[in-house]
């Protein structure tokens, strides 16, 4: 069944037995972006949720493979938006958890429907005009909830599209970041490298499914382990 | 745990009409000098209370107490007599444009539950209810005459902008996916 | 004489549908410490038996009580509760726990759009919204005595965890600034 990010996270947490921590965001990464690579498509007004999330854990990621890396106010803002986001979902759906156990089951009865006794009694705020604008009152709150769903008939942002934006938001940031790295000794900078090919990787599984099926011939080791393809 | 008594109190308040002893008995197990020690022990400590138990022949039925009788006259005039306000309206407006809707459909178009607008316009006898043909629980909602003859129109097709109204109610009636 | 708890019960089981407080106050002609007593003197009075009191937001209604449920159930299968789906469940979790909580605090803290969920518990008379004072275009959901009788529970604060899940929820969800 379509599963929200914060779901999918949980899950993909819990799976591992791990505590709800910039460790455990970091190592569930690739997960969380494979599966929504396995998604054919996305609704539109939950794919921009799924995109910042991804980006978010890939901040984390980088956070992890190069510690003192300095993110912006903005990116620690978004880590700690996204954990804190989190900590209530996983209470949310504890609660949520206690309330199926209980609901239905002990079910509480109101008085039996007596048939009351009619009495014609309109009132004095009834008229054929009253009715009129009571019903357009109606239509018309029901005009900004319909929208909604139609957004999602909207051709669906496809995997590709998702992976790019992605790609772009990452790279950008990415930049930004390593700045002064460039300078400094060359381990971190093989790291960095690493770092950027496993986003090449991410990129490219998604056009790579679609090589793998018409030529066969391109390789590409899976992405759960964090092997980074060797380029010749 | 439940008592007997507790068990018959619930019952009869829960049922909308007398229920019969021997439909006590079967439903709670019980012999009938055990029902019959039960519904003493419940009826004694109703004493004071605000309901109280009425026994004809072999029915019981809980009722309020006479007592009571001027504050429920009271509470029903309140009922009656009060303005429909935005919900009962609302309600009352997708009956007068879609007639012989049913309330399922009725809470679609509104978003929200309807139950108790419905029990008030019924009780006020502005609306009616007829069971569809076909499917005998599902009940079909309309005005009433009176309801007709107090707002000065013959039919509900006389209502201001029926047709754009009535067409819209249609449409979204039909996306309804139950 | 009709003691204020007798009255209320009277009244409450006529009516069949949740009463106001501010209704029963001026009903009953009782200053707000008054009615408080006369509740507490009725709530108790029914401890151990069939029926029972159900309070949400400013709404009070009788019930049959939880123990009741699967006798009553043989009388009324009609009104079975259908299940809800695991996001209605959720969204239902986080206004039981979070009353008074809007949809854009939903969102945030499920990760999801709700508008579908909210819906849902709209349509069945599981929560209710109300404009929040200050701002009139925001609506803020709280349970109905239907979702606590669904639960089987008298008051929120008989929600599973309560000061638990309800503390957690207030400090993570209130500091969003919508």
């Amino acid at each position: 069944a379509y599963q929200g990010p914060f779901e999918l996270l949980l899950d993909l947490i819990e799976t591992r037995k791990l505590l709800v921590n910039d460790l455990a965001l970091a190592n569930i990464t690739e997960d969380f972006i494979a599966h929504v690579r396995a998604q054919d498509a996305f609704p539109v007004e939950d794919t921009a949720n799924f995109i910042q999330i991804a980006a978010t854990l890939l901040l984390i990621k980088s956070k992890s493979l190069i510690p003192d890396i300095a993110l912006t106010d903005e990116e620690t803002a978004d880590v700690d938006d996204l954990r804190r986001r989190l900590e209530a979902y996983e209470k949310v759906r504890e609660a949520s958890r206690e309330l199926a156990r209980i609901y239905g089951k002990s079910q509480m009865f109101s008085t039996g429907e007596r048939i009351p006794e009619v009495t014609f009694a309109p009132s004095n705020d009834l008229s054929a005009d009253a009715l009129a604008e009571a019903l357009a009152r109606v239509l018309a709150a029901r005009e900004i909830v319909e929208e909604l769903p139609e957004t999602r008939v909207k051709p669906l942002v496809t995997i590709e599209e998702m992976m790019d934006q992605l790609a772009k938001r990452v790279q950008s940031v990415m930049t930004l970041s390593f700045k002064e790295f460039s300078k400094s000794n060359k381990e971190k900078i093989e790291v960095i490298v690493s770092f950027l090919a496993l986003l090449e990787l991410v990129k490219q599984g998604a056009v790579a499914a679609e090589q793998y099926t018409s030529h066969g011939d391109i390789r590409i080791s899976h992405t759960n382990s964090i092997s980074v393809p060797r380029y010749v | 745990m439940l008592t007997p008594p507790a068990a018959i109190e619930a019952l009869l308040f829960a049922s909308g009409e007398p229920l019969d002893k021997k439909q006590l008995r079967t439903l709670l197990g019980l012999k009938e000098s055990e029902l019959k020690v039960a519904l003493k022990v419940l009826s004694e400590s109703l004493n004071g209370r605000g309901i109280t138990l009425i026994e004809a022949d072999s029915k019981i039925e809980m009722r309020t107490v006479p007592e009571a009788s001027a504050l429920v006259k009271k509470l029903r005039e309140n009922e009656l007599s009060r303005d429909l306000g935005k919900a009962s309206m609302e309600t009352l407006a997708v009956i007068a444009y879609e007639t012989g809707t049913t309330r399922g459909e009725i809470d679609w178009v509104r978003g929200v539950n309807s139950s108790a607008s419905l029990r008030t316009l019924l009780m006020r006898g502005l609306i009616e209810g007829r069971e569809d043909e076909n499917d005998k629980r599902r009940i079909r909602y309309s005005l009433t005459t009176e309801a007709l003859a107090y707002l000065g129109i013959s039919s509900s097709s006389d209502l201001p902008r029926h047709a754009e109204l009535a067409a819209a109610a249609r449409d979204i009636i039909k996306e309804d996916p139950i």
